[in-house]
């Protein structure tokens, strides 16, 4: 990938800007993609997902992929697209639940599961992308999946020894990002984002709105442009959601 | 006469104390919320990212993005704020998450809980509940006692995947309530629903307990 | 101490608003001190140091000290303070160069000092908070530093285990903070202060400004009420500076 | 005749390539700052958590909230962010910085650096430098050749405690340049200072090294 950033110090900060930024998707994924692949993908069900990034990857064909994703999306929805096409060789996944083709994939033999209690995959994937090759938990211990895993004692206490992630590509899904990809996320959006765009060898961020550098605010920015290879908007918008509750408004609209 | 849905989570609601971080589970813990006692002030986690989670939203104001760790469409509070997956699961595996509230399958004796598949048959995958086990101080199950087959779901050792060893410190079922203590000491029985004898309730529990009931 | 919070759920958004806020720093560390106890102290130099909070330290005339600080501060600043009342018996840093009285108690066996990498330091808070009780790093490798520590090689790279830390009391600085406990930093003055802020096992923050529950911006909180015990708002903040270096300005006010 | 420190700096401009992030350390490196080549963009990290580092501000203009690692007031650029102690050596321990530009006290043969202590003398601690080193893609020292008293800092081993084992990509001192390419291969001499002789050199280097100069 083609590194373009900016001078810093010697223009007395009118800086000369260079861009990150990528017009499509494609553009955004132009060379990144090949078989065998692992990806990481940003999301928690079909919130935060870097939904246009991975139908470029549907389209493009790539096969025999590991992914790397709290959930596989829904049906039809995020990574569900790979599913489809069965282009998923391997998933490392927290939650399926809400997956018929990932359940019925993994029960025939399709698929390949590796199942991570979430917050182990999330620090693997913190580890992963800050240089720690290990570290030990005491979630999962005793369970099927501490299975040919370490067991150690801190304290008297029991401990799995977890490994960190990297991925070839991770794909994340931004709400704001600027042109040398600082990025900010959104409300719950935000969830396995931050730390995959630090883990990918790659990492390419979709947007939802493309800003100026210098308009985030440098102490609200979430993931530093430094881990952040490529960034491409992308438009269309009607946010979907998975499992709509409400309740009726008061009568009286009172104090709330 | 045993207790109803609602019955269970305001029975569980009562474990809640002022000041407490809680996560709430899908099902009947996520109607705990709704039992909250007067003067018990506390903050519900969702461990998508969300601390500080509100009620769900009025019809036509769901916002995609606001959402808790069971997909549902929820809502802000004055004092929320979100994190990444990694620093929601750090506050949960660090000990900073007072009391967990969960469904489960199969609770043993000994403070085992399984909830996470069946072999062969369902798989979901653990999700956030082996973290929740393993870092929450306190762990509150609320499930029905019997599976629909009749077998008891209050057993002497799980024969499902656990999804924590020696994690649950109380159960609550439709009958009556139990000190698990995770495992540190016999079960014992501390509340009967209304109408429940403790012959009835030993007839539909497979483990050994004691009964102290208060 | 009292956990004293809100309501969230039943009230349709109007909690009734409970205080962690103390009205002075006595205060918002009233019965949390002892001899012998453990203290982490945010800072980088004299920046971003909870100067007052250390102050009634000080005052209190604590003893046997474990202090864990990247720096010790500087003589006569921030933990300067309590090494010139002898009150400190023992500090994790790493780096003490600008502290004179620091490096005679060290030299003289007045003071046991355990230097770390300052990355090793901040990730072991870190982990200390998010309940890992250890992990393995590169840094150090085949240095003093890592003797008695263990080594162990992954993917044919030498790492050693470094293990996490916690405190008896860990105190924050805080550009904002509300009500509820959830704070802001301004700058380079955030530092060491989210990690240990999440490490303690009461945890206070000195605030610049205590604000309004909802007015911080739920994206934007570097650290949740959640880790935060106790805040207070402390007046008087003409904030020194270690190093001034500045430039002139150009003859021509231009682009700049 | 040998190289002045702007000099020195300016050798070390010339190995930042377009797009880098960098961290420069103290001295000498800092400078390095002044003599970044037309054309290559690059950002600078400061592992207090500060990525983006600007100029010195202008007098009056300081922010006591805004400094380098080496606790000396800077200032923003639009692409600035900050990051805490934890997430800033994340980037450099994960390999996401590409070049540390440091001084030291001795290096040696084999890539070996110590720039942290002298026993029973200087005691200031590693601060991050042993992470820089660990973490960082390539690192490159710049330092004097000889200690005031002679000695020469390029040695076959060091004597001084280490910063890190095999570490070091290449040195630059006022007398030349030498590829150490962490040891794995025998140290190569690049290049030379105006008027400085192979034999000068040699005279003033511990160790062994082969002449590749360009």
């Amino acid at each position: 990938m083609p590194l373009i950033r900016r001078a810093v110090w010697r223009r007395d900060g009118e800086a000369n800007v260079v861009d990150k930024a990528r017009a499509r998707a494609e553009e955004a994924l132009d060379g990144l993609l090949f078989d065998g692949m692992s990806i990481m993908a940003g999301g928690f069900g079909i919130c935060g997902v870097p939904e246009h990034l991975i139908a470029v990857i549907r389209d493009s064909g790539v096969r025999n992929l590991t992914v790397i994703s709290n959930n596989c999306g829904v049906d039809g929805a995020a990574l569900g697209l790979l599913l489809e096409t069965g282009q998923v060789a391997k998933a490392i996944s927290s939650y399926v639940g809400e997956n018929k083709l990932f359940a019925e994939q993994y029960l025939t033999g399709k698929i390949e599961i590796e199942f991570n209690p979430q917050g182990t995959l999330a620090e693997r994937i913190r580890a992963g992308g800050a240089g720690i090759p290990a570290f030990y938990t005491r979630t999962g211990v005793g369970t099927p999946l501490a299975k040919g895993k370490e067991e150690r004692t801190f304290n008297g206490e029991r401990f799995i020894m977890e490994t960190g992630l990297v991925s070839d590509l991770s794909l994340v899904k931004a709400w704001k990002g600027d042109h040398e990809g600082n990025l900010v996320y959104r409300k719950t959006a935000r969830n396995f984002n931050p730390m995959m765009a630090t883990a990918g060898k790659a990492t390419v961020a979709e947007l939802e709105h493309l800003v100026e550098t210098g308009t985030l605010g440098p102490d609200n920015i979430h993931t530093p442009g430094i881990f952040v290879d490529r960034v491409v908007e992308s438009h269309a918008y009607p946010k979907r959601i998975e499992k709509l509750y409400t309740r009726p408004r008061p009568e009286t609209a009172g104090a709330a | 006469m045993a207790w109803t849905r609602e019955d269970m989570a305001m029975r569980a609601a009562k474990e809640l104390k002022d000041g407490f971080y809680v996560n709430l589970g899908i099902g009947i813990p996520t109607m705990v919320a709704n039992y909250i006692p007067e003067g018990v002030n506390l903050i519900l986690q969702s461990e998508n990212g969300m601390l500080g989670t509100g009620p769900f939203p009025y019809e036509g104001e769901a916002d995609p993005d606001v959402i808790n760790a069971g997909k549902q469409t929820v809502t802000e509070l004055p004092e929320t704020s979100y994190c990444s997956s990694a620093d929601s699961f750090g506050m949960i595996r660090g000990g900073h998450i007072n009391m967990a509230i969960l469904g489960a399958m199969q609770v043993a004796a000994n403070g085992d809980l399984a909830n996470w598949m069946v072999p062969g048959k369902m798989v979901k995958g653990p999700g956030g509940a082996m973290d929740l086990v393993a870092g929450v101080r306190r762990v509150v199950v609320v499930m029905e006692h019997c599976e629909k087959t009749g077998a008891s779901k209050l057993v002497t050792e799980c024969s499902l995947p656990l999804t924590g060893a020696n994690v649950v410190d109380m159960v609550i079922t439709e009958l009556g309530v139990f000190d698990l203590a995770r495992g540190t000491h016999a079960p014992a029985l501390l509340e009967l629903a209304p109408g429940v004898t403790v012959e009835e309730i030993t007839a539909k529990t497979q483990f050994a307990f004691t009964v102290a009931l208060t």
